[in-house]
């Protein structure tokens, strides 16, 4: 590539320990990284490996125990809520789990308003709220005319996690965390689920950030790949080099034990 | 919600509960307005006067009469005064002088005067009797005989200036008066107390002052048990560590022990129905707090409080929002078993005799109290504490009931 | 064994906090109130006592046991040293008899009593609840009604109706009192009779409230576990719905009994009003006689005694479930 | 051909929700299992494919009940069986089970070997306690689990160990049918990597006669087993060989999962994944026509109205649509 990569989102020394004494943990030990603007990115690794804990430090929901984030070259200042807020114009997430992902008392309008809120259209005359939300609906093939005035749960999980893209639609963040967004939804729907993140991306284009156990996903989405084992990062580097031609053994066992369609599946190595 | 609110009604528990609660909040509130009496005035003298209907026998004579001819009148009056020590002292002197055991049947009056009038000479020498014996025979005949004449009773009143007896009214056998005519009538559904006190009425305003002191304690251990639960599960760390050092040592220490000790310190005399109330609330609410912070802690974790969190909400805006809803229906229930236990303390402390000061108002556990020290039990007075008993009872199983429906309904593994 | 010692010790520690705190709680809450407490009980004592010398006495005592002219962490220590030489002072309402004494006597039969009943209650509700929710139908809907009625009934409510029941009407048993009046506590037949027919009633009074609550919370306990996935897998694998019954019994009855452990006072306090309604010799109608005589150095000496029972009860309940529970052990074991 | 060990005729059952309504999550389900094959059945989340295999088992316990239909293991018709005789006789022996959650299908307080104690007791095969401790020790050493995991409470092993754990406890009677339902779904991928290696094993070894494997991991399934049928909504929408239905499905509903399978390896990035809008139909009422009517590109009015039975190919696949095999090949071949 020729054109200069811009560094949007990178980490120096994070780490984050949890507990004291006998109990202590290191669930993310000393990890580096840089994201660049507009690339898609997957941090892959199993249950346990951290991968969420790095996440939610990346989303300024837990502090780290050392080391520092940096967002678009400048040290990220999370220190009181107005900073925080400013901070999460620009970085957003979705979760796993669309079922937990919504407040069941509330409307999904109110999600949906939350957004343009927060970008500042707190004053906007309703009418223009509604077609806001009426283009971010459209923009992930619902109908906000049927979905107002509806609660989360009378939507299937497919619908809930489309509403959750409508709503990064809304917020045009410059970095998005997609932790495990596809997991809980049918093979069937994820197709639609992928395709829509990644017609967001280039709509609003965005740095996309995959947070997945599936070597495979991250894979079939992502320019480049982390991998992740126990708290380390222990590879990383462009998605054809690390699956195609890994290096490390932890990563070659990882693809290695991943069952495979094409090729023989290996079953001597354990 | 409104889903939630028909499957709450959809419970039978639920709704056996509540439809037992609400007709005793009725009751509390409706009966003050119909009977104005102040629940402690003492209007007997003498003790545990049996329920009934008390006519001023002074106003019946002064009512107008009726004569109904009612064959049986006379049965009854004579059966009402034949106690049974009588019945069988007649049976024994009747088997005395020759007549068979099972000819004789005490319960049936009729048969047993006949044989009584026929046989009975005060004369007659019986082997072994004493003369005690032979006199009480002798009295029991002369109230028999007045018993079953037939002539009314005389009401005569001394001249104030002769002293002599003058004839003031004659009243028959066969006369009646209507009981809405006669000028004083009590009803005593419950009868009275040791103190002579109506039961009835004070046990509805002890109801009232035990409901309010149940609201008072499981609000105000409601209030405290929330804050700390919430502070606990949503700030973690050391706070959690602080509260919840001090929630388990509260656990294991006999919440009754530091009732006790906190209400013998205050005294007597500033013992009032709040203050106990107050004691109690700030006494248990601990298992609040205990299941509070469990709900907050599964809740912090949650996605949507993590999008919240990223939507820019603040601290209270988050527990506000999307903590709180979540808990309430847990909240609800726990504050309902904290006021029947509430109730249950006051009862309990009452009995030790540490409850409320006994001069403003009763409660239901003093009512408890005063009907154990007066041994109401042990004599028979079932009017004085079953009535207490039952509905001490009643307000706790309504409310249970309640919770164990909330409970089906907003607590899935419980269905089946 | 040894992550059960380390299981052991980390009890005993928490179990040594509490009581220092009780123990402080104990000696501070009457010392919060407004008002000097010495003042208090004397002004109170002027009013129950006519004996004047009496009074002089315990006054000297009660200031000598607690050090109330010096300050208060001074008599602190002075308490502590003379409760630990057995030293609760003269009792005011049965003086000349020291607390000590009035104690001594009342607490075995506190002690016989109440764990017998509350042990015999949760058997008894915890097979009736586990039979609930195996059973299921007309049994548990008979059983659930009764059980949520004689949990949530007072405690001497149960007692009252026992008494007017079997003691009152039909005359089986006493009503009061913990041996005949006529009786000297001795090692006699008459004696051990007497005692035995004065047990029944507070006995099973206490039991019955005590099966009610246990009976819910085993067979709540009892239908999740009959849910999980081990009961699934073991039918699968033939294995009999009575061996599966006793699976699901032992687990179910593991939290059971950390919830008597954590209930295990608040039954204990219903417990002492049954004595009282039942005249029974223990802490609970000492304890009535501690209020009723103003008697300070009485009621805190009982409830810092009720307090360790309960204390202790609930230690011994924690470390046999750490023999029966192999989770504890595996737990520590990493 | 081999030895049929199980066939299913018909299989109809429903399971009742807590709000008392049925969902009739298996409905007029056939199959078949040869000796030393495994079978496997692909399904989304509520396709009835676990309450299958519940069903599979013969023997019924509330939520779950049978309606119609017969399970003849090895010659044997199971559905008439008294429950009893089915427990002592089928269960274990003839058909095990391999629970989903391993993580809690051992009874939290009892050491592994006192479960296999109670296992082989309730079969009266031998009750000596030495006799069966040397059954286990060398039953694990064939499975190749270490000989201490029998005196270990549940509680002290790693999830992969407890999920080999239970396999082991299943196969301890040699079952004729083994019936795993998504036996390393929770794992990690090493751990299922040691699952699905250990059941290879069993097959090889034969401990089990045949299995049938049961996920919604296409490429795991295609690694295990011979034959794949595909559950949609309760009812078989097509069966084949498992490299049949992987690389050449048929039914537009299997043709769309297919489409959706990703792995790591080369030429996976170019892939189009198929998507298929819409939610599958609800089982308390299941729609009289073709259940995937509502959301098959290729519908025609007929579909939603005529109930579709089995067509069947020469090579013995089977599929449940009204197309031909022609032209469904030239629907897919235009998009």
């Amino acid at each position: 590539m020729a054109e200069e990569k811009q560094v949007c989102l990178s980490g120096k020394g994070l780490t984050k320990v949890f507990g004291f004494g006998r109990q202590r943990t290191l669930a993310v030990d000393h990890v580096d990284f840089s994201f660049y603007e507009g690339e898609i990115v997957s941090i892959v690794g199993e249950s346990g490996s951290g991968k969420t804990t790095l996440a939610k430090m990346l989303l300024g929901l837990i502090n780290p125990t050392e080391g520092e984030i940096a967002f678009q070259g400048q040290v990220r200042d999370i220190s009181s809520q107005k900073k925080r807020k400013e901070y999460w114009k620009n970085i957003q997430a979705i979760f796993q789990d669309p079922f937990s992902s919504y407040n069941i008392f509330n409307k999904i309008d109110a999600v949906l308003l939350d957004c343009i809120h927060m970008r500042g259209g707190r004053n906007l005359p309703h009418e223009k709220k509604v077609e806001l939300m009426t283009e971010a609906c459209g923009f992930v093939n619902l109908k906000f005319a049927e979905l107002t005035n509806k609660y989360p749960f009378e939507l299937s999980g497919g619908q809930m996690q489309r509403l959750m893209i409508a709503r990064i639609f809304l917020l045009k963040p410059k970095v998005l965390l997609a932790d495990e967004p596809t997991s809980m939804i049918d093979a069937c729907s994820r197709a639609t689920i992928l395709d829509m993140l990644m017609d967001l991306r280039r709509e609003i284009g965005m740095t996309l950030i995959f947070i997945t156990h599936d070597i495979g996903l991250a894979y079939f989405v992502s320019d480049s790949v982390y991998i992740m084992e126990h708290g380390k990062i222990v590879e990383h580097g462009s998605a054809d080099e690390v699956i195609l031609n890994p290096k490390e053994v932890y990563t070659r066992r990882l693809i290695n034990d991943v069952p495979k369609i094409y090729e023989e599946w290996d079953l001597s190595t354990v | 919600m409104k889903h939630t609110l028909q499957q709450v009604f959809h419970s039978g528990k639920f709704v056996i509960g509540f439809v037992i609660f609400v007709a005793l909040m009725l009751i509390v509130i409706i009966y003050p307005l119909i009977i104005t009496d102040a629940p402690l005035t003492i209007i007997a003298q003498g003790t545990f006067f049996k329920p009934g209907i008390y006519v001023n026998v002074y106003d019946s004579m002064n009512a107008p009469k009726y004569t109904l001819l009612l064959e049986d009148a006379d049965a009854k009056r004579i059966a009402s005064r034949l106690t049974p020590e009588d019945r069988q002292a007649m049976k024994e002197w009747l088997i005395a002088i020759g007549i068979p055991d099972n000819a004789i049947d005490i319960e049936d009056t009729a048969q047993l005067l006949g044989l009584w009038e026929t046989h009975f000479d005060p004369k007659m020498q019986i082997a072994g009797m004493t003369n005690a014996k032979r006199n009480y025979y002798i009295r029991l005949n002369t109230s028999l005989e007045g018993l079953l004449a037939t002539e009314g009773a005389i009401i005569a009143a001394k001249n104030a200036d002769t002293g002599a007896l003058e004839e003031k009214g004659n009243v028959g056998q066969s006369e009646f008066v209507n009981v809405t005519q006669v000028a004083n009538v009590r009803v005593l559904p419950l009868g009275t107390d040791n103190f002579g006190r109506d039961v009835l009425t004070q046990l509805v305003t002890a109801t009232r002052v035990s409901l309010q002191i149940g609201f008072i304690a499981g609000l105000i251990a409601t209030l405290v048990g929330l804050t700390l639960g919430l502070l606990a599960g949503y700030v973690g760390g050391w706070v959690d560590d602080i509260i919840m050092f001090v929630t388990n040592l509260f656990t294991v220490i006999p919440g009754f022990v530091l009732l006790i000790l906190i209400s013998f310190s205050i005294g007597q005399e500033r013992r009032g129905a709040t203050t106990v109330a107050v004691v109690i609330g700030f006494t248990s609410w601990v298992w609040t707090t205990r299941a509070v912070r469990a709900q907050v802690i599964s809740l912090r974790n949650r996605d949507h409080v993590n999008l919240s969190k990223l939507s820019g909400h603040s601290l209270v805006h988050i527990i506000l929002n999307d903590i709180l809803p979540y808990i309430a229906s847990y909240v609800v229930m726990a504050m309902i078993l904290q006021i029947s236990s509430g109730i249950l303390a006051e009862a309990g402390l009452s009995i030790l005799g540490l409850g409320p000061r006994t001069t403003d108002v009763p409660t239901l556990g003093l009512m408890m109290n005063w009907a154990m020290i007066y041994q109401a039990h042990v004599l028979g007075k079932w009017w004085a504490y079953l009535p207490v008993l039952i509905t001490i009872a009643l307000i706790t199983f309504s409310m249970n009931l309640m919770n164990t429906g909330l409970d089906q309904v907003f607590n899935p593994a419980l269905r089946d | 064994m040894k992550a059960y010692r380390k299981y052991f010790l980390k009890k005993l520690g928490w179990f040594a906090i509490t009581f220092v705190f009780a123990f402080v709680l104990n000696f501070t809450l009457p010392r919060l109130m407004p008002g000097d407490p010495v003042a208090a009980i004397v002004a109170r004592l002027a009013q129950g006592l006519s004996d004047a010398s009496g009074v002089q006495a315990i006054y000297q005592q009660y200031s000598e046991l607690f050090g109330t002219n010096k300050p208060m962490y001074e008599q602190f220590f002075i308490y502590i040293g003379n409760v630990l030489r057995g030293d609760f002072g003269f009792s005011f309402s049965q003086y000349p008899r020291t607390v000590a004494d009035t104690l001594k006597s009342s607490i075995l039969w506190t002690i016989g009593l109440q764990f017998p009943a509350i042990i015999v209650g949760w058997i008894i509700g915890n097979v009736l609840g586990a039979l609930a929710a195996y059973l299921k139908g007309g049994f548990d809907k008979v059983l659930m009604p009764l059980s949520i009625f004689a949990s949530n009934f007072p405690a001497y409510g149960m007692a009252v109706i026992f008494m007017v029941i079997f003691g009152v009407a039909l005359e089986w048993f006493p009503t009061s009192g913990g041996y005949g009046f006529d009786l000297i506590p001795e090692f006699s037949w008459n004696f051990i009779k007497s005692v035995i027919t004065h047990y029944q009633l507070p006995f099973w009074s206490i039991v019955v409230i005590a099966i009610g609550g246990q009976a819910i919370g085993m067979r709540s306990m009892a239908i999740y576990e009959l849910n999980a996935d081990y009961v699934k897998f073991a039918r699968f694998m033939g294995i009999k719905d009575r061996k599966i019954i006793g699976y699901v019994f032992r687990n179910a009855m593991l939290p059971q009994v950390t919830g008597l452990a954590l209930s295990i006072g608040t039954m204990f306090g219903g417990a002492l009003i049954t004595e009282i309604v039942f005249s029974y010799p223990g802490l609970g109608y000492t304890l009535l006689n501690g209020v009723m005589g103003q008697d300070y150095p009485l009621i805190s000496a009982s409830t810092l005694l009720i307090t360790l029972m309960v204390l202790l009860a609930n230690f011994t309940i924690e470390i046999l479930y750490g023999i029966i529970d192999p989770r504890i052990k595996a737990a520590q074991a990493d | 051909m081999g030895k049929i060990l199980l066939e299913v005729r018909e299989l109809t059952t429903k399971y009742v929700t807590r709000f008392r309504e049925d969902v009739y999550a298996v409905d007029h389900v056939s199959l078949q299992v040869e000796e030393g094959k495994a079978l496997g059945i692909a399904g989304e989340s509520g396709c009835g494919k676990s309450t299958l295999a519940l069903s599979l088992m013969g023997y019924y316990f509330a939520p779950l009940h049978y309606i119609s239909g017969d399970i003849i293991v090895d010659g044997r018709n199971i559905t008439g069986m008294d429950p009893d005789t089915v427990r002592k006789a089928v269960l274990g022996r003839d058909v095990a089970y391999i629970p989903q959650a391993a993580m809690n299908a051992l009874n939290p307080t009892q050491k592994v070997i006192n479960f296999i104690e109670d296992v082989i007791k309730v079969h009266d095969l031998g009750a000596d306690k030495k006799e069966i401790y040397e059954r286990a020790r060398i039953l694990f050493e064939t499975v190749g689990l270490p000989e201490s995991v029998l005196h270990k409470y549940p509680v002290e092993l790693s999830g992969g160990m407890k999920q080999r754990t239970v396999i082991a406890i299943a196969v301890l009677l040699s079952p004729k049918v083994l019936i795993a339902d998504e036996p390393s779904s929770a794992l990690d991928v090493t751990s299922q990597k040691m699952v699905i290696k250990m059941l290879m094993r069993l097959m090889e070894d034969g401990l089990i006669g045949s299995l049938i494997f049961i996920t919604h991991e296409l490429p795991l399934l295609y690694n295990v087993t011979d034959d794949i049928m595909v559950m949609y909504a309760g009812q078989i929408v097509e069966k084949g060989t498992a490299r049949e239905i992987v690389f050449d499905p048929l039914h537009p509903y299997a043709k769309g999962l297919m489409g959706s399978i990703i792995v790591p390896e080369e030429g996976v990035r170019d892939v189009k994944l198929t998507a298929i809008p819409g939610a599958p139909p609800n089982l308390k009422k299941p729609p009289s026509g073709c259940r995937f009517a509502e959301r098959c590109k290729y519908v025609q009015p007929l579909c939603k109205v005529t109930s579709v039975g089995f067509k069947e190919l020469d090579n013995g696949r089977t599929y449940r649509c009204i197309f031909s095999e022609a032209e469904l090949r030239e629907a897919y071949q235009n998009g």
